[in-house]
């Protein structure tokens, strides 16, 4: 196991260079720099602010001394938000979109696997039916419209909810709701066919010739079977949740990474945009990693190696 | 000629509110994102100005009524040959953490603007008429020619008279920031609420990037008497719906962000407010590129264009129908006097907006005349634009117009760093563009077309135009000054050097409990003389 | 014990019943089924399911809509009014009001006009169009590619494989924001050059926006299907019958083309049809952006964007085109699904 | 030597564990030869490589090390480096698979499965050459035309083993490898298929390496058997021999363990029952690999791998104690 | 008919209703098993072995239902019983084996789990005690370390070892039936061989009845008492063990016996297959359901259904040639 994870690790690692050297020239390839405002500066500012960021040296320099910075865990100072360190910002932000991704999260899965069990335990009658279509319509509903009629209905309309920043635990019921949406109602789907998957197998016609109980051989022997392709789903879902959603966070006024991430691609802070990458990418696959552990921990069959 | 400061910003307001609700207390608004910095040297933009313009003031400063009025400094007094500016700051100021604001500060905070390894976005504009700036430019700090003969005399030398370096003095760049904190932590130091040491009338006691940003009253400030809000939570908002509904919920006071299509329900409630903004919605032409190159071609695309139409139902009247280049709320010589409207007295409005038929006609005729008639010949050209406000439908309606012409317009919309970087790099055929002024002076913006001018994205030039221009920035004369600018308006309006459309206006949204806060031309806003009523 | 019962048949038969049965006789009565091949089996199971026919009657409906409805519509989707701007629904302006006055029949805008004028059901149709184009167009290509890569890698394996999943980890990796803004903007100009040249002009009638779009999506989101393609090769490869094909003497691109994808097909059709509303997704989400189809050309997700900018004061002109865009994502995804149940039932989800 | 038509020495097949440097020994060191015209018995248990031996012949895998020689000619030597192309040698060797539902392509029509060969080697002109040639070879192994256009799933276990077999006729080989081509069908239905496999050798003088597990098949089609254990070859023997005077202690406790269907003759019967399992061919055992399993075994077995050497004329066995067994 | 049956099935008609229609698995099935028996069920793929023997625990699938006739296990009237009581009766008087023991284990708990499990859900041990039980078994089934085979998962251990696993299980309460639903046919010979030998020995000790599905005639021959032979959804012959190897009536039977290699007796004649295709249940034939694929089929086959006919004692065939022997020897009477 351990052996496995320095495995993965090293992995990773060769990815997120990769991933790292990608995003480096391609950025570099897009017109527009950091330095670029309505104001055009003077020729010198311009060269004092290229110079202080290394911006003035031949590509592959700057990607040298980046890469050199980064294997001393330095990511660098941001260059529009001067003053903060690229670390700081994420360090910042990514609490708050990982919040409220996490509980987005369990909310989901919360909600999408009783769903789905639900669904496959009604098979053909009407109760499967229903969840069927609700949970297609259900990610059929682009996120900014969800977003938009939370917001209209439960503040504008209701008065129930506040519209602003994260005050209180009431401010996190929103968008959490329009964070867990899609993956709920797509959870409930992957779990329907898994679980009518694993209720055909013979091992569940084991459990009924052994006499044991509907309830109990849901729970013991079907829900852990059935949970596996939830739980692949689960990597990418927890990487994408924590590291925020431009547009809920947009929507709801959220100070996190998603935002932020976009904010800094769009203004060409070319540090952040490299911090930000390597940092998703890095989660991603730590996120992925730890999926599969989870699955050996929960299918016995798996062996990490 | 000495101008005596002492009537402060406040009194002017103060004398309004006799029957002044008890002062304290604390609002929300909302006037802008996230800012990029809350450093007053480094900022160029006009959300973060708002906040920056609570925590700092500079030698002079601007009351309700777009007067120069003491700030810092309680007399400030010019030379004959207007090349020397000497200030008299007021008696013990001292910085938010208590200690000493002498003239030094100045020294330092004006040098320090003219760092080029700050790259102060403004430095150029602001101190380019002192003497030794070309040199501090190039890292020479000590050639910059401003001085501190004592603890409160600030001494300027300008290599050349500028008559508007008054307005300057109060421009939020030039306050001064505090040596020790800045030199201590460096660019972190206006991000941390610690070592964010202010000069104005509020300190910064919190701040969450991308929230939220909290003043609270500064006891050692010189007004402080006179300031009324204990509390200012400025609410960092980038979304219009979401500030729109924060305001209709009662959790906002103030807000700038609205959606611009819900002004029909709002045209008429006493709560929205329209204002005028120093500032021109124009239409760039490559002026180097066939068939831009032609003045004519220019013209006829610009007679085209129904400037009523755009502003009153494109625009929803949040714009007006511009007539000349330089628009409303910029002032002119004369005190009270407006730019605009000596502009009108002189030479008349350039375009007839009322005859739009008739301008049609001209267009189609000035088309053939150029080589086109009705648009033969015309190479296809796309419009560069980014997609925010009006700007979309702008050009949709300007695609559909031309068309009518018989030409063929592509819409190139692009993210806007991109739009920026290419219309600077003169990268496009027509480009969507638009000025706000920085300060109260017309060659703010009218100096945008001067040869080399790294805002001149149409790459204008006309040596007479460069003339007038240089003419107006070297006399001392105010009038003159004034007259050489007209002249210089009148020359790149009848080159066609741009077309332009509307000028602008600020709306927002204001509670009507929020009183006494005024919002100024220049894109400002002032609540620290503001009262709530119950 | 039951009693030995007399058998009451022996009282009716006659000798003729004990005569040797023929061999037709026989025969005629192991009815052979009818023929079904796996098109026609797949038809037949697909027919059966109400939802994913509902579903696939819906798409019908709406491409006719989209489609056709537009070349007969009385107005066009780029045509300005002036005077009839921010209509409601089936309001008229003054200058209509005035035309019908003298006798003229005007149609009625059945969702209002926009703020250019323009008349906005039309729009919203062509979005419609526009969107479906899209999700469909890059659906295609993302097939083509996925399935192709995902193939080779799966049926080489070895250190062919490893080289491709890599290539592919990355592209999942890297955040699909970044590229999104970043490619888009990237691609614009040399797509731009690329239109001026006179064999490319028709790229200046779908506007060099929408063609990086697609190769957006076409760099993007085809490592999915080529990881679903590849497991299903890497599967499929161990079937006796590509060892049959291979002791025949097949070569690979026989084996390929000829035994495994023919084999994904159910996997391939299905994922395709998947693909297209997560395609419309994308396109709603870059125009939410401000990156999406060149204007004036509307697309739902850019339509819906804008109206998200008063949507209080306009309520219909966010719903019209969210609600479509809805139903083509819903009705796309029963439709896959449906698909799936019938042509690859083993397939539940990828 | 010239009625050799397959000469195999020492083949070793080994596959790599993915994410391990172990290797599957699944064929270790065999030899065989097979005659032209006999029908040579393979039988073992599963997992004992029955199936990789066949399938290393035809060259499906390529072999780790051996030789296999074709009617006189070397198409693979490990050690002189020759591998020659298969593609002629395709049209002389085919092979029927055990599972009749995976080994046709579920897309392709009955015509095209068994077409598949005449496209790849042209052996026909034109397609009424083509259509003529299939609906001859359906006739052989007892389908009709009518069948011809269906799809695989619409026919039985024993008819689509028949659709395989008339596509590995369809180049007219003389040696067949069928891989337990039986032991998927239904008893009542095999016996139909084992009646066509000794037609069609009668016929075309076919060859055929016949792998089952099923002993009392092999047993019953071959006319010499070679038994398999864990990789190895155990015993190579006629089919009589193998049957009531086997000398290998495995052979003999297979051999007891195939259930007889005649209640007297099973009550009578001792079975030798082997305890534990089949070792894992990822961890073979040192030496013999039978040892673990077999009441003989010593040291000896454990130090030494057993020669395969000829005991008796035709007879071949690998092990150290047939002093003491016999 | 005072004799005390463990099983008694009636004339079971048992069909599973799926969207193709309705598919008759069995059509008036009897079998009739006192304690201590063991029933051997032989039968192609198909013929409804499966079924015939999930239906006495009433395990049918969901879409099957019986749609007449009686089926009754040790008292119980299985056919009327709601899924709580027959849960009390399943894994208690009656288990079963099933044939892929690579799948008939829940792969992600382990062989001590689901063994205990069994124990505690009909006695009162529980926990501890339950585990002990479990122990106590897997010695009984012949795996030696039984500690140690507790914690391992399915995955872990051989084919073999599995197949004892759940033995074990379905001994985990003594009960009065087992049933073994072709429980070698995924081993191989040797370890077949072991685990019939295994069967043999528990019978001896435990002295339940069992019910032996296969269609390896060899099995039944050395293990049973009785024997059912089914063909399309009927039991088309049944009697004593050495009634169907030597005295076969029913021309399946005999066909069958025809067509397996007589491995032991040097003879290597020609083998005599059962010739065609086994029957499509959704389209059954009217007659016999052997009628297509008989040698000896006639006219009447095709047209009628054959009841049974006795050979004296339990031996009986559903065959119409008999009937045409009895018609011929008594049409010299001219009854016709
Ligand atoms: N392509 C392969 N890669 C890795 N291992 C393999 C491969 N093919 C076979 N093996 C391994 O080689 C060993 C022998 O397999 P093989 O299929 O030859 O056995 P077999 O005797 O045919 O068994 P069965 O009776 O089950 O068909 C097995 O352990 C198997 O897992
Ligand atoms: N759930 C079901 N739905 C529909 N038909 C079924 C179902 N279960 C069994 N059958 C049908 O009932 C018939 C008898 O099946 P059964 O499983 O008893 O056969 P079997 O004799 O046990 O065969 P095998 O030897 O393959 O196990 C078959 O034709 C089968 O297709
Ligand atoms: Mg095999
Ligand atoms: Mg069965």
């Amino acid at each position: 196991m351990p052996k496995y994870i320095l495995k993965r690790a090293i992995m990773s690692l060769i990815t997120a260079f990769l991933v790292a050297t990608m995003t480096f020239f391609v950025m570099n390839m897009v017109p527009g720099g950091p330095f670029l405002a309505e104001k055009a500066v003077t020729p010198q500012a311009q060269a004092a602010m290229e110079a202080k960021y290394g911006l003035d040296k031949p590509l592959i320099k700057q990607y040298t001394t980046y890469m050199t910075g980064l294997l001393h865990g330095d990511f660098g100072l941001s260059i529009k938000k001067r003053g903060r360190t690229v670390a700081q910002i994420i360090a910042v932000k990514f609490p708050v979109s990982a919040r409220i991704g996490g509980m987005a999260l369990v909310l989901a899965v919360l909600t999408g696997v009783p769903l789905g069990a639900v669904a496959a335990f009604n098979r053909g009658k009407f109760l499967d039916n229903l969840i069927i279509v609700l949970s297609t319509a259900g990610i059929a509903i682009p996120s900014f419209l969800s977003s938009t009629l939370l917001v209209y209905v439960f503040t504008t309309k209701l008065h129930l909810l506040p519209s602003l920043g994260l005050k209180d635990a009431r401010s996190y019921v929103m968008p959490v709701i329009a964070l867990a949406l899609y993956p709920s109602f797509y959870m409930a789907r992957l779990m329907r066919s898994s679980m009518l998957d694993v209720m055909g197998q013979d091992y569940m016609r084991t459990a009924r010739a052994k006499g044991v109980t509907t309830f109990k051989s849901i729970f013991k022997h079907a829900l852990r079977n059935a949970i596996l392709p939830v739980i692949t789903y689960l990597g990418p879902l927890l990487a994408s949740l924590m590291t925020g959603s431009f547009i809920v966070e947009k929507i709801f006024n959220i100070p996190g990474l998603g935002s932020e991430f976009v904010s800094c691609i769009t203004s060409r802070d070319y540090p952040m945009i490299m911090g930000t990458t390597i940092f998703l990418a890095v989660f991603v696959i730590v996120m992925n990693l730890f999926v599969d552990i989870a699955y050996a921990f929960v299918d016995p069959r798996i062996k990490l190696k | 000629k000495t101008v005596d400061g002492t009537k402060s910003g406040s009194d002017a307001a103060s004398e309004q509110t006799a029957e002044k609700t008890s002062a304290g207390g604390s609002i929300d608004v909302q006037i802008g994102s996230s800012p990029e910095t809350m450093d007053p040297a480094l900022n160029s933009a006009a959300d973060a100005a708002n906040m920056i313009l609570h925590a700092f003031t500079g030698l002079l400063t601007v009351d309700k009524n777009q007067n120069i009025v003491g700030g810092l400094a309680e007399k400030w007094e010019t030379s004959e040959d207007g090349l020397t500016w000497t200030f008299h700051l007021r008696p013990d100021l001292k910085w938010s953490d208590g200690s000493d604001l002498t003239a030094e500060d100045f020294v330092y905070s004006w040098k320090r603007l003219a760092d080029p390894s700050l790259a102060a976005p403004y430095g150029y504009d602001l101190l380019n008429m002192i003497e030794g700036y070309d040199k501090a430019a190039n890292g020479d700090l000590d050639a910059l020619a401003v001085s501190a003969p004592d603890s409160s005399t600030f001494v300027v030398k300008l290599s050349n008279p500028c008559t508007y370096f008054d307005k300057i003095a109060s421009f939020i760049s030039t306050s001064p920031v505090q040596k020790a904190t800045v030199e201590e932590n460096g660019d972190e130091w206006s991000t941390k609420p610690e070592t964010y040491i202010t000069s104005g009338p509020y300190k910064m006691t919190e701040y969450v990037d991308g929230d939220h940003i909290t003043f609270e009253k500064n006891d050692y400030y010189y007004d402080a008497a006179n300031i009324t809000f204990d509390k200012i939570v400025f609410h960092l908002i980038s979304d219009d719906n979401a500030a729109y509904t924060a305001y209709n919920q009662g959790e906002l006071l103030l807000a700038k962000a609205i959606p611009s299509e819900e002004i029909p329900n709002l045209a008429g409630k006493e709560d929205f407010h329209v204002d005028p903004m120093m500032g021109t919605y124009y239409v760039s032409f490559n002026t180097q590129k066939a068939p831009f190159d032609n003045p004519k071609v220019r013209e006829a695309l610009s007679l085209a264009i129904d400037r009523n139409y755009v502003a009153n139902t494109i625009m929803q009247g949040t714009y007006s129908p511009a007539v000349n280049f330089v628009g409303p709320g910029i002032s002119d010589a004369a005190k009270d006097s407006q730019f605009a409207e000596v502009t009108k007295e002189k030479y008349g409005d350039f375009f007839n907006n009322d005859d739009y038929d008739a301008n049609f006609a001209k267009a189609k005729e000035l088309l053939a005349e150029a080589g086109y008639p009705d648009g033969q010949g015309f190479p296809q050209f796309s419009y560069l634009t980014n997609d925010t406000g009006y700007h979309k439908a702008v050009a949709e309606y300007l695609q559909d117009v031309w068309k009518k012409l018989g030409l063929n317009m592509t819409i190139d919309i692009q993210e806007w760093k991109t739009v920026t970087a290419n219309r600077r790099n003169g990268n496009f055929d027509v480009a969507r563009n638009g000025w706000v002024m920085d300060y109260d002076d017309p060659s703010n913006i009218i100096n945008l077309f001067e040869t080399g001018n790294g805002n001149n994205d149409g790459k204008y030039s006309n040596p007479e135009f460069d003339k007038l221009v240089e003419e107006a920035r070297s006399t001392a004369d105010v009038e003159k000054h004034y007259d050489y600018l007209h002249q210089a308006e009148q020359v790149i309006l009848k080159d066609y050097g741009m077309a332009p459309i509307a000028y602008y206006s600020e709306f927002y949204l204001k509670s009507p409990k929020l009183q006494n806060v005024w919002y100024s031309p220049t894109g400002y806003y002032y609540f620290m003389y503001g009262t709530l009523a119950e | 014990m039951e009693e030995i019962k007399k058998n009451p048949l022996s009282m009716q038969v006659s000798m003729e019943d004990f005569m040797p049965a023929s061999g037709e006789d026989k025969e005629s009565l192991v009815i052979m089924r009818e023929s079904v091949g796996f098109w026609k089996d797949g038809i037949r199971r697909f027919r059966k399911n109400k939802i994913a026919m509902s579903a696939f009657f819906l798409v019908l409906l709406i491409m006719i809509f989209c489609f056709i409805v537009p070349a007969f519509y009385p107005y066009k989707y780029e045509q300005q009014m002036k005077g009839s701007e921010r209509l409601a629904p089936m309001q008229y302006s003054k200058v209509e009001k005035a035309e019908m006055e003298k006798g003229e029949k005007i149609f009625p805008h059945l969702l209002g006009t926009d703020q250019n004028g323009r008349d906005y059901m039309i729009r919203v149709l062509v979005g419609g169009r526009v969107s479906m184009t899209v999700g469909l167009v890059a659906s295609v290509l993302i097939l083509m590619i996925g399935s192709v890569f995902g193939a080779i890698a799966g049926y080489f394996g070895g250190i062919i494989d490893m080289i491709m999943m890599r290539i592919v980890d990355i592209i999942y990796t890297v955040p699909d924001v970044l590229i999104i803004i970043l490619l888009a903007q990237t691609l614009k100009f040399p797509l731009e050059k690329l239109s001026m040249l006179p064999a490319f002009t028709w790229m200046q009638k779908l506007g060099s926006n929408m063609i990086s779009m697609f190769i957006v999506f076409a760099l993007l989101y085809w490592v999915g299907m080529a990881r679903i393609v590849r497991s299903q090769i890497m599967i499929l490869k161990q079937s006796e019958y590509v060892t049959a094909a291979r002791a025949l003497g097949a070569g690979p691109g026989r084996i390929i083309f000829k035994h495994l994808i023919v084999n994904c097909i159910g996997t391939l059709i299905v994922t395709t049809t998947l693909q297209i509303p997560s395609s419309i997704f994308t396109e709603s989400f870059l125009s939410f952006l401000g990156l999406g189809v060149q204007a004036p050309m509307p697309s739902l997700g850019s339509l819906a964007s804008a109206a998200l900018n008063g949507f209080q004061t306009y309520p219909e002109k966010l719903f019209a085109p969210a609600f479509l865009i809805f139903i083509i994502i819903l009705s796309f995804n029963l439709l896959g699904d449906g698909l799936r149940d019938a042509f690859d039932p083993k397939l539940k989800q990828q | 030597m010239a009625d050799h038509l397959l000469e195999l020495s020492h083949l070793k097949q080994y596959f790599p564990v993915a994410g391990s440097k172990k290797v599957v020994k699944a064929v270790d060191d065999v030899s065989f030869f097979i005659n032209k015209g006999e029908t040579l018995g393979l039988v073992g248990e599963s997992g004992c490589g029955k199936t990789t031996t066949g399938r290393s012949i035809l060259r499906l895998h390529e072999p780790t090390e051996g030789k296999i020689v074709y009617d006189g000619e070397v198409i693979f030597d490990s050690e002189k480096g020759i591998k020659k192309n298969m593609l002629p040698y395709r049209r002389k060797m085919q092979m029927v698979f055990q599972d009749p539902y995976a080994s046709l392509d579920p897309r392709m029509t009955v015509e095209d499965i068994v077409g598949e060969a005449i496209d790849i080697h042209k052996l026909c002109k034109n397609k009424k050459e083509r259509r003529e040639k299939i609906l001859s070879l359906l006739s052989t192994v007892g389908l009709n035309s009518e069948h011809a256009n269906r799809y695989p799933h619409e026919f039985s276990g024993g008819q689509r083993q028949r659709i395989g077999i008339a596509r590995a006729l369809a180049v007219n080989p003389e040696f067949i490898v069928c891989d337990e081509p039986v032991s998927a069908l239904d008893v009542s239905i095999q016996a139909q298929v084992v009646n066509m496999f000794e037609d069609l050798q009668e016929k075309f003088g076919l060859t055929y390496l016949f792998i089952a597990h099923d002993l009392s098949i092999v047993n019953h089609i071959s006319s010499r058997i070679g038994v398999m254990y864990l990789g190895h070859l155990v015993e190579l023997a006629d089919s009589d021999q193998i049957t009531f005077h086997s000398m290998h202690p495995y052979t003999r406790s297979l051999i007891s363990a195939v259930p007889i269907a005649d209640p007297k003759v099973a009550r009578a019967s001792h079975r030798i029952i082997l305890s534990g399992d089949v070792p894992s061919p990822l961890n073979p055992p040192s030496g013999c690999p039978f040892r673990t399993r077999c009441p003989y075994a010593d040291e000896q077995c454990a130090s030494e791998t057993p020669k395969f050497k000829e005991e008796q004329a035709g007879h071949f066995v690998a092990c150290h104690h047939l002093d003491r067994l016999n | 008919m005072a004799e005390e049956f463990l099983v008694n099935i009636q004339e079971e008609r048992l069909s599973f209703f799926t969207p193709a229609g309705e598919v008759k698995a069995l059509n008036n099935v009897s079998i009739q098993m006192k304690e201590g028996e063991v029933l051997g069920i032989v039968g192609e793929s198909g013929s409804g072995k499966s079924v015939t023997a999930y239906s006495i625990m009433g395990l049918t699938a969901q879409n099957g239902k019986i749609v007449g006739g009686t089926v009754d296990f040790n008292g119980h009237a299985i056919q009327n019983m709601t899924e709580k009581e027959l849960r009390k009766i399943r894994g208690n008087e009656v288990s079963i084996i099933f044939q892929d023991p690579m799948t008939s284990l829940n792969p992600v708990w382990t062989i001590g789990n689901q063994i205990a499990e069994a124990v505690s859900l009909h006695t009162d041990k529980k926990g501890k005690a339950a585990r002990d039980r479990a122990k106590e078994l897997l010695e009984l089934v012949g795996i030696n370390e039984p500690e140690k085979r507790l914690k391992q998962y399915p995955h872990e251990l051989s084919g073999g070892m599995r197949q004892r696993v759940m033995i074990a299980i379905a001994l985990a309460c003594e009960p009065k039936l087992l049933i073994a639903d072709e429980p070698t046919t995924a081993l191989d010979v040797t370890i077949q061989a072991q685990i019939l030998e295994l069967m043999q020995e528990l019978r001896k000790k435990l002295g339940m009845g069992i019910i032996m599905i296969t269609h390896d005639l060899g099995v039944v021959a050395s293990m049973c008492d009785y024997i059912a032979v089914m063909y399309a959804g009927e039991i088309v012959e049944y009697g004593t063990t050495d009634d169907i190897f030597y005295n076969p009536k029913h021309e399946y039977t005999k066909g069958l016996l025809r067509s397996i290699p007589k491995f032991h007796e040097k003879d290597y004649s020609r083998l005599v297959p059962i010739d065609g295709q086994p029957v499509d249940l959704l389209n059954p034939p009217k007659g016999c359901g052997f009628a297509p694929r008989c040698a000896s089929c006639m006219k009447i086959c095709l047209e009628v259904k054959p009841e049974k006919n006795y050979y004296g004692g339990v031996h009986y065939a559903r065959c119409l040639l008999q009937q045409k022997e009895d018609f011929l020897k008594n049409s010299g009477k001219g009854e016709v």
